[in-house]
């Protein structure tokens, strides 16, 4: 009767209302007989009671324990989400932006809320050689050149953990992480090599739109005119591109010195727009300054420069005005090829168009002769060349727009060169967008000292 | 016009108290459409917090609600409250206990992550009061 | 003593070796006083025994239900995952790839391998209009526009679901997913407009890109020069440039035909290279062009070339080398500044350089005359007219390179001057890269018919 | 030199004796130092096997086994082995049985997703044996 050592516990924990005493119980127990099959039932109960108990002890922890490992599973994924949350902006960071210095700016502040690293290097490959982006100066780190030229991240227990930039089997950079208390682990390399794959897509991308952004950005300003004028002239241009983001368009203005000292100032207009016309524009502004330098008097200018439009294999037209301002004897000689008529401004004489026989437009497909005409200036005279854009709207005449402008210049009078040149832009573009691009030259004499 | 409210209680005096307090939790987000997984998220927090305030409380009890209003999901409002010593440090109790090994923080930290919803009233000597709620959700295709 | 209904099954499926018979039991627990104590004990026992069992029962259930709950939290992480993994692929082929075709084609077997759609149309606005990619005269459905016009999904629950590009305020276009067996539900719309957005930063970049690239392209095409030569001479001319990817230089050639008949040919080289150097090239070349066509004589055009150098504020060199050819008289009239010698090939008189006096390089500080050579022309003679890349190499001295090239061009006297050039070509440059761009022109004198 | 590999066999005749897997599994799960994931993981795939063992095959054996290669992870091994019916379309049980709702591909596939290893062998009449091994890893730091 082994089992009464078992019983006991199991009757002074009964919480029934009246519960056998195991004094009692113990008592019969031990009076007994061996078979007796009332006590051998109590044996068996007993024993059946203690496996249960176990089973059941079994089964609470196993529930215990997987509830413990579901909570704990939730938490990795809450990890891994965040972790795949922090990689998806990573990406969208390094593709959102076609600008470096933008793109790193974002990542810095991705990865400091992350607390990846508190600041990065982005390092790239120019002509071989490592360049610190917003940097110039920066020399590249030991750790830098060696995560370069091994194509794997270098500068473990470091502060400063340089993973490769490669896109393909093209090394692109290198990128640094830098930490300002602690150093970067063996843990830290799945993160930082994740990060940089996602950097690398971007900096390609950014690479192969600043190459192409320069080139365009460079052919584009070695178009533009530079104003080359004697001492005795205050020159101002204007140019208003009708398309936004090109720098050129069919429109130009140019102004040369000579060596006897005299200046010729053109205005010119391609028809048509864009980047087809700028590359007809940029020809034609080439050659009539080789004209004007080689000495050739306006008309002549124009006439070589229809010949030469003419004998080119593209079928465009162009208006411009050339004027030559010889300061020595001042005599102002000019022509025109279709193009909207010079605005004099004399002190003695007030302002007024110059008027005279234009030829046609440049490039017509015939031979023309180039009418000139001389007008001779007053000290403090000046002279506005412009494009048609300057003057001309949809619903109005010409005369109107030519009226308003030699208004409106009339009205600024007592003002530089300058502040007319804005006056008039102001005044007549009036803030609006402007269908056709713009060109306005105002040449001023100076009072002379002698 | 709002649906019926039915508050179930369970009282947490023993271990075998948290077994059924996981039976009433999961028979409710059963009734309210809850997926396995949302089903099996409700009922793994819910026997957490009666862990909590049978080993921490000294027992108390759990309360839960079904909240369907109409239009919205359905709600499930659980709230285990003890007459126990309270937490001094809230914010210290909510840290992952994941990864700071702490027995409470485990229970109180794990519930609040699988919660939609979740608060606390406590202090030292004022006992504790966890409420967390359980939104069902359309199955998410993905 | 209501336990023993309870009792009976317990004792029958109880599995000791000798468990009491419930008969035996049943007459003994009938005959019991009901105060008997281990009576009351068996039945205290038995009722332990039922609550354990249910309590077993409710852990067994609880554990089964959440080992269910793990294995379908499992099952959604695993489509979590793989849907992560997908949209990360969607990025990536958005990404990875600045040419939109390309990007497509990436796209659309990602999402037919995972069943999102069979085919896919992209729309990009050019100029407020859709354009479909890969297919210009394609006209955009119902829900394209729809699509377009409101900024969200369009074509739920039929085979097209138009999906709006948008990149911040803007919009990019649209994403048609087609598919050919079903339609699309409303729980494919999340999954669209991920897709969309992810291919939206992408379609940006690629429009970014595309407009550089074309500027930087056009404007290259630009400054490539135009062979206009007679009908009496037979021209060819080729450039390597050493630097790749750019189309331009600062080598070059042209022949321009004036009215007269007379050709002029001219080959010049600006020092340095890329892009300044391409810059005054097309410069330089366009004003020789000019004075050409003017019908300056090579000295003239030469002289002039350098003083229009000078002028400008630029500190540049270069040297060039110009032919005239005078058909009619047979006479060819030559002048260089700084430029290695014309190589003449006259079937009387052999292959030679043409020896004579240069002018120093275009663009030094000073003023210089040009002197001109005149040389008496042969029927079927031609003239190499050709940039130091092609002769000079780092290991020798430069009579070396001209040696190498008369006598490379001799051994393909037979041959057409396409031939010749592409002979001096393949013997000289050999294949390896160059370190300096080449230029070169070959013009060979047509038997004339009378 | 390979470390020493302990069999654990445990016969599987009841419905208590899946808990019995569960322990012995959790305890060689421990032993090997798997994380409470990963521990979590293996009793859950472990368990639903002895389930099917037990419903679907009549009854069978569980024997787990610890493979320390020296250098290597520990593998814990463990086949569960039936004489029962057999499975005659293997494809359709492997089939995720969380979507099409059938009682033995939820334990069958359940288990293949979570093992680093899944083996099957079975045919109509030859009973079936289901081997799954999981690997100890380091826990990966995100
Ligand atoms: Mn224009
Ligand atoms: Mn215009
Ligand atoms: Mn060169
Ligand atoms: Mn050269």
């Amino acid at each position: 009767m082994d089992f009464r050592e078992q019983l006991e516990p199991i009757l002074r924990a009964l919480r029934s209302s009246a519960p056998p005493r195991w004094q009692d119980v113990a008592v019969r127990l031990a009076a007994a007989e061996p078979d007796d099959v009332v006590v051998q039932t109590l044996g068996e109960l007993v024993e059946q009671l203690e496996q249960q108990q176990e089973e059941l002890s079994w089964h609470r922890a196993e529930l215990s324990q997987t509830n413990a490992g579901l909570l704990a599973l939730h938490s990795e994924l809450d990890q891994e989400r965040r972790h795949n949350a922090f990689l998806d902006d990573v990406s969208r960071a390094s593709a959102t932006s076609l600008d470096s210095t933008e793109m790193c700016a974002a990542l810095v502040q991705l990865l400091r809320a992350r607390g990846v690293a508190d600041a990065i290097t982005m390092w790239t490959l120019e002509d071989g050689n490592l360049q610190a982006i917003g940097d110039e100066d920066a020399e590249p780190a030991q750790s830098t050149r060696r995560a370069l030229a091994t194509g794997e991240a270098a500068g473990v227990d470091t502060a400063r953990l340089s993973v490769p930039l490669t896109a393909g089997p093209r090394s692109l950079g290198v990128l640094d992480f830098h930490r300002v208390d602690g150093i970067f682990g063996e843990s830290d390399l799945a993160t930082s090599s994740s990060v940089a794959v996602r950097v690398a897509v971007g900096l390609r991308n950014i690479n192969d739109y600043k190459r192409e952004h320069e080139l365009a950005e460079r052919l584009q300003r070695a178009m533009l005119p530079r104003l080359m004028v004697p001492d005795e002239l205050d020159v101002v241009a204007r140019y208003r591109s009708a398309t936004s983001g090109v720098q050129v368009g069919g429109d130009w203005f140019d102004a040369v010195t000579r060596p006897d000292g005299s200046a010729v100032l053109t205005v010119g207009d391609v028809t048509g727009h864009g980047l087809d016309a700028a590359v007809v524009m940029g020809r034609l502004q080439n050659a009539l300054n080789a004209y004007a330098l080689e000495g050739h008097r306006p008309a002549l200018s124009l006439q070589l420069v229809h010949d030469l439009l003419r004998s080119w294999d593209i079928r465009s037209y162009a208006t411009a005005v050339v004027v030559e301002v010889d300061v020595a004897e001042n005599v102002m000689r000019w022509a025109s090829a279709g193009h909207p008529p010079p605005l004099l401004d004399d002190p003695h004489g007030g302002v007024r168009y110059l008027e005279g026989e234009n030829a046609s437009m440049l490039g017509v497909p015939f031979h023309q002769e180039v009418p000139e005409h001389e007008v001779e200036l007053s000290p403090r005279s000046s002279v506005v060349l412009y494009s048609d854009g300057l003057i001309e709207r949809r619903t109005e005449d010409i005369d109107t727009g030519l009226a308003r402008l030699a208004a409106a210049y009339e009205a600024a009078r007592t003002r530089s060169p300058q502040k007319r040149a804005e006056h008039l832009l102001s005044t007549l573009l009036n803030g609006e967008a402007h269908e056709d691009d713009v060109c306005l030259l105002i040449c001023q004499l100076l009072e002379t000292s002698d | 016009m709002s649906a019926p409210r039915a508050a179930h209680e369970v009282r947490i005096a023993a271990e075998r108290d948290i077994v059924q307090v996981r039976q009433v939790v999961r028979e409710l987000a059963l009734s309210a459409g809850f997926s396995l997984v949302a089903q099996t998220k409700t009922v793994t927090a819910a026997s957490e917090l009666a862990r909590n305030t049978l080993m921490y409380g000294g027992g108390g009890t759990a309360t839960a609600t079904l909240d369907e209003a109409p239009g919205g999901p359905a709600r499930l409002r659980i709230t285990f409250r003890d007459a126990g010593p309270g937490i001094s440090d809230v914010d210290l109790a909510l840290q992952d206990g994941y990864s700071t090994g702490g027995g409470l923080g485990l229970g109180l930290s794990g519930a609040r992550r699988l919660a939609d919803e979740f608060g606390i009233e406590t202090g030292p000597g004022a006992g504790t009061a966890v409420t967390v709620v359980f939104i069902a959700r359309e199955a998410v295709r993905r």
